[in-house]
């Protein structure tokens, strides 16, 4: 089992959940987060002074699924997630050694 | 008490009562633009946008008050330029705009067409002062259609030119003793000459300049609901100024004004709260909903809130609120609405909830409201004014003459901002900020954000002080 | 001067000064309602629980706006329904039913029980307006002992009952020449028929609907204490209005009222400030704590503010503070206050803190305050009035008064609060929303939440406005 | 009308219009500081000092109250204590401290230095109260210079002590017929009284107390600017009363006082956002900059609000926040600014543009602005008062009065604050809260945050109400 | 060494807190999250327009700890977590190569 | 290819972006994260009731980096983000299996 982590542009994440859905994956988790990379960030003033904020809003999506599903998920969110501008994300791969579905206790693939 | 008359710090025209209650009627009325509207709209639009909006509202505010001092209130109020024969159309048409910064200009007895029955009580500054608070509001009304695409400049310009060629030709014509005015027209705190006017410019404004970024529309959410409550609150209580100044003296009417303004505005708020708990989709009570229910009300009831009876204001509170929220519902499908986006819908909340209130002057206003002269029990007559509706009257005149009034402003306010936007497009190359100034917002825009978290932030500039 | 008087555009009986602080002062508590403890209580609840919170605030006081002028306000202040002989406690329980809708009853000259000593100087939709301000905070009041999970639709269908039922008539015997006001009890802004009474439902109501969700007790943050801010700030200069406008005339006492009000509000702040620095279990200034001193304060001063001296304000602002922070502390351990989940404590800041302050006045009234009648230097005595507690007049007449009137208000609003209830919970299916929906809150009752994020939420109506 | 006067409910010489107005600009006074400056300047600061400013300004009012009603109000308004030959500085330096708690302090006809040339036509209560709003304010204001580590002990013994020993001689001295009143200095509202001394107080305690936390001050990003739009909104109407009220009369001075208020304001706001979007490194128009100037604008028409015309007030609008701008950018690298963390930057917008509006007193104050005396048209002159500026009188005469009285404010001012500070510093063993303490905040003062999220929070007390 | 990653109810973070302590895990990180899966969203109304909201608040855990205590960890947290119903949760395991407390530079199993 | 996660004080958050850029690293990712340990949380009074929070807030980073520079990474943050009290944080590293680059579908090392 795998963990497909995708750093993504916010407004992109309709898009991405949507694809994946059609993949027939079965759910994510999401978090806010804050990037920092090439795309630069930007310039806050209140009342004359002047700050620098490098970092640049994200969403964090965790997807969980098999191995075998692993390139078709990538790829998917590879293409749905990309505009061509700088900043478009990241997307890792990390192996999962197991997993479990809380409310039955249900374990590898059919915790998913 | 002859000595309490004889050293009275003031001159003998001079009310102490009317003039207090004329000033702080206008102050609440400041009140609902700042912090009222500001932060009523600030709440409404979307995190990316709140201090624009918030720097449109007091910037705009600032605007008017200054053209106002400059040119506009001699040409709302002034002696008339009379442009052409006297009666005709031109003659009542618009004011001899001059300036009222001296001090005889502020000090003396305020003098206007817009009363001509009973001499004021008050100095010049007080009727300026208060009929500024008006026009200001005004354009912070119609911002709510322009919000999150019109260019910071351009709002700038335009504020000016519209207060000028719009308003103050509208409050001539229907306040300052114009010719809507000598017709029989009346607007008894500017359901017409503000509310209408500014739903109209709001919707034509917004099909100019455009929509908002489609990603925009498609998650136009609120961001805060306690802050709506917060400028809703004020708006409803401010609007007691609102109404409650319109006649100028602290009498009767004046009462009877602020108490028919309330009752309209409950019955309006709870209307619009029962239709969304029967007829919408979801079937459940929205705060949102019950505010613009609540804005129908103070709207509809604003130009007869002292010609209308108790009664007369129940009513105005269930159609207007009733037809708006039909409006608000149906109409966005239909065209020319289903193409303009009218951020947040001035057009049904003010621009149709004014016109029906204008109208139902000619059905329900009740010929016994006196609105100047002794009234009540021991009623004696003289010089007492009223306005009275079909219902009472039997008679559809007034019905004709709110129509015609309505059917000019509509036009009028139409026709003219268009031309004043194309004026404003080529003086500010553009109307709408750029898309990628769009995609960000208030950063790109004042470099500002409205809720700004140090976490990630890192001081820069030299300024050792903040 | 004789051209200022002969052309006065309202009757000989209208003082313009009057009736504006009237007017003004009304506002003033219209502005406490909405948006001040809108948003006070909307600060205070969970996050999930705002948007129910600030609807039921802004329905609450629009119901009781239109039961106000349908037949509220005759029964509280109209002339009495005599339903026992003469001088009976039946005779002055109530006032006859009807509404105040036509230009007659909204434009004559008021005249009430209320008011027996000097002509009122204003219209009768001047003092109906002051009288909804006060109604209309009432329910809005005692909300706070029943947020989280009081039904909405329950709500929507008590509050007109109470009011009814509960206010008016407690009105009527205290403030409209009723029984109690015969007898010489007073309640100078409504301490009692307020405070007190609100107090009591809340608890009363709190216990009979049931306690929060146990995991919405257990984690019951308030959510922003900023807008708390605003809206403690809002009450206690709207105070001013409040107890400044119960003289009903802009006199001598009226100022007196909004400076010990002031005074009062102040040393009751401090107060509770200063024993949370030396009790409490963390020795710390807390900012809910200072705001809880200061509703005491207010509350506290509320039956009393015309009557007593600056001395006798600060004596109750230390005593009400004082008691309610202790009561606050330890009362909560005992039966039956353990046992009932009043959410903001209401009985304790108004219940408590209004019983202690009517009380008082049997105690710290000072008979040299003079409520009407020429006063001060040049006082002249004729129709003079004014109210002696014990260390002053050595006699415990009024504060027997006081007591009396407190027991009838306490067990009156608990009885009738219960049966109520009970019609309702019939009529309603039930007071409390269903717990699933109490885990959602606001999501699942409204279908909105106070502070969306536009983040994770995808448009799919077709509205093409908004 | 006979009948209307003989049973006016109040002594003669009491004007109910008079009275209401004065009422009611106190309690606008008091709406600038609660909620006004409280959520101002708590929207300015960082999130984790939310909780402190807003309670370091509850509780500042609060003990301003009590010092006034105990002892204040008389050593600033009271009968002279003569300290020294009649005439002389120590005769007219400061008033007999003595309370204003009984009936007869409260009740009768206000007296003052303040006001020699008409009787006050209400009680010692209105203008008490009204002067308690002015003081209440000042500590206030200063407190923006002092947010992020004065300790909360240290405030609660400044304010008092402040207030006895500075506000009250400089209020005697200027307002309360003392010295530079005699000398013919003049301040309409209190820029010298009020603003110039917060300014001056809040600088040098900023130097005293020493700066924020390096990292504090390096991450000083405000955390919500709709929160400042609503403390901004209610400043700017609020300030209708502030000078509104200056004139103790409701006539036509207080009328042009509002008016020309509202036109320095927009005046001095529109300045600073056009510096701003012209000369400011990024060329943009901010909120926070446009507040700037508002607030330069309404501190800058205080001194001189109803001594000048619309043109004065123009003029004033432009040079206050024009200078303000040039100051708040530049002066802020220079020694002493480049030592001080003054948090807000209340030397700036209260210290400087305070002196500048006192100042420009002397050069365009417009004799025909008349502020007692029968105005305008039917002008009958006696008892007229009025100021003149060198531009209308040619003479610099009121000018170097107005030099003289700043002079002496700034170096009193700063002196006192010395002083006292030490004292506090003795008695509250320092003046800073400790540094683990500055790093954490409001948890570690106050045990509260502004806004809690319960996520991470589990209830352990056992208070079954809450 | 392993890295327990645990998707919650937010209401069960004390629970789950309360559990782990009694077995001596010595430490966790926790960050808001929003889950996509089996249960469902809900919609919001604002003025009359329909918002659809798939996500539903969650909390997201790390738990670092030593291969040995895994099972038992992830036991625990399944167990203390679960309340029967859709949405409860997922909790997966990760391999983890080092791990350094960052105050003493201490690695491996002491810097738990 | 790892993913060095490293759990810190906020107001670290600076010092150590700074050190890795001058390690060259090209981006981060950051999230605002709660910690649980032995530095204690607080207690917070509203109207008289007290609540226990356990949890103190944190930022928790992550990079993604070549196997090669591991050690430089985990050493630079772990030195830039020490103040030697309790609550520094943690470090921790996780093997990464394949990246993107979403912009450009470049994988492996070019992801980056
Ligand atoms: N080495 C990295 N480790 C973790 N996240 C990274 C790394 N590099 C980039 N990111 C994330 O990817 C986002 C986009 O990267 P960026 O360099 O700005 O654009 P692009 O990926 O198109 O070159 C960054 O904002 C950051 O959140
Ligand atoms: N494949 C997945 N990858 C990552 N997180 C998931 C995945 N599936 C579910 N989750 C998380 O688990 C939560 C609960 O899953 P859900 O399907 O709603 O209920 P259940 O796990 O009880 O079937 C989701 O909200 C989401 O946060
Ligand atoms: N076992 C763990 N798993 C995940 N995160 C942890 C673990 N232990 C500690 N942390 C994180 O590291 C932070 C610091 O740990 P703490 O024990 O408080 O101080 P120190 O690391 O200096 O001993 C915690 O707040 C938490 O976020």
């Amino acid at each position: 089992m795998k963990l497909v982590v995708a750093v993504l542009k916010p407004f992109k994440l309709d898009d991405v959940k949507e694809r994946l859905k059609t993949l027939g994956v079965a759910g994510m988790t999401i978090t806010e987060a804050q990037g920092f990379g090439r795309q630069r960030g930007h310039t806050e003033v209140y009342r004359g002074a002047e700050y620098e904020v490098d970092f640049v809003p994200k969403i964090r999506m965790e997807v969980l699924i098999d191995d075998a599903e692993v390139d078709a998920v990538v790829d998917a969110i590879v293409d749905a997630a990309s505009t061509g501008k700088i900043g478009d994300g990241k997307v890792w791969v990390i192996p999962v050694e197991s997993a479990v579905r809380v409310r039955t206790g249900e374990r590898g693939a059919d915790a998913l | 008490m002859i000595e309490a008359v004889t050293n009275i710090p003031y001159p003998s025209w001079l009310n102490s009562g009317d003039n207090t209650w004329q000033l702080v009627a206008a102050t609440l009325v400041g009140l609902m633009s700042l912090p009222g509207i500001a932060v009523l709209y600030g709440g409404l639009v979307q995190r990316k946008w709140v201090v624009n909006t918030l720097l449109m509202a007091f910037s705009g505010f600032s605007l008017v008050v200054l053209v106002w001092v400059l040119w506009g209130y001699n040409m709302a109020f002034g002696p008339q330029a009379h442009l052409g024969a006297t009666g005709s159309f031109w003659s009542g048409f618009v004011g001899h705009p001059h300036p009222i910064l001296s001090h005889f200009a502020q000090q003396g007895q305020a003098e206007s067409g817009t009363n001509t029955l009973v001499p004021f009580h008050f100095p010049t500054s007080t009727l300026a002062y208060f009929q500024m608070a008006f026009a200001a509001i005004t354009p912070l009304l119609f911002l709510g259609s322009l919000l999150g695409r019109f260019k910071f400049k351009a709002w700038l310009v335009f504020v000016p030119l519209w207060i000028t060629f719009v308003y103050c030709i509208n409050a001539a014509l229907i306040w300052g003793g114009g010719f809507f005015a000598q017709k029989g027209a009346v607007d008894f705190a500017g359901g017409y000459v503000i509310h209408l006017s500014a739903g109209v410019t709001g919707f034509v404004a917004a099909f100019i300049v455009g929509p908002r970024l489609n990603r925009d529309k498609m998650s136009a959410l609120p961001n805060n609901l306690m802050m709506v409550a917060v400028g809703a609150g004020i708006l409803w209580l401010g609007w007691n100024g609102f109404n409650g100044g319109a006649p100028y003296y602290a009498g009767a009417d004046t009462a009877s004004a602020v108490l028919n303004t309330n009752i309209a505005t409950a019955t309006a708020l709870l209307t619009w709260m029962f239709f969304d708990m029967l007829f919408s989709s979801t079937r459940k009570p929205t705060f949102l909903g019950a505010i613009n229910g609540m804005i129908c009300g103070l709207v509809g009831i604003t130009p007869s809130a002292g010609f209308v009876s108790g009664t007369g204001a129940i009513v105005i509170g269930v159609v207007c609120s009733g037809v708006v929220w039909v409006a608000w519902n149906y109409l966005p499908k239909i065209r020319p609405f289903s193409k303009v986006d009218d951020a947040l819908g001035v057009i049904y909340t003010h621009g149709i909830a004014g016109l029906i209130g204008g109208l139902m002057i000619g059905l329900v206003a009740d010929p016994g409201m006196t609105v100047y002269g002794v009234t009540g029990k021991d009623y004696a007559g003289e010089g007492s004014f009223s306005v009275g509706g079909w219902f009472y009257t039997g008679s559809f005149h007034q019905l004709w003459e709110q129509f015609l009034t309505a059917a000019w402003v509509i036009t009028y306010s139409a026709v003219a901002t268009v031309i004043l936007l194309l004026i404003v497009k080529f003086v500010c190359r553009g109307l709408r900020e750029k898309d990628e100034v769009l995609e960000v917002g208030d950063l790109a825009v004042h470099d500002e954000e409205a809720f700004p978290r140090e976490t990630f932030a890192e001081r820069v500039s030299s300024l050792s002080r903040s």
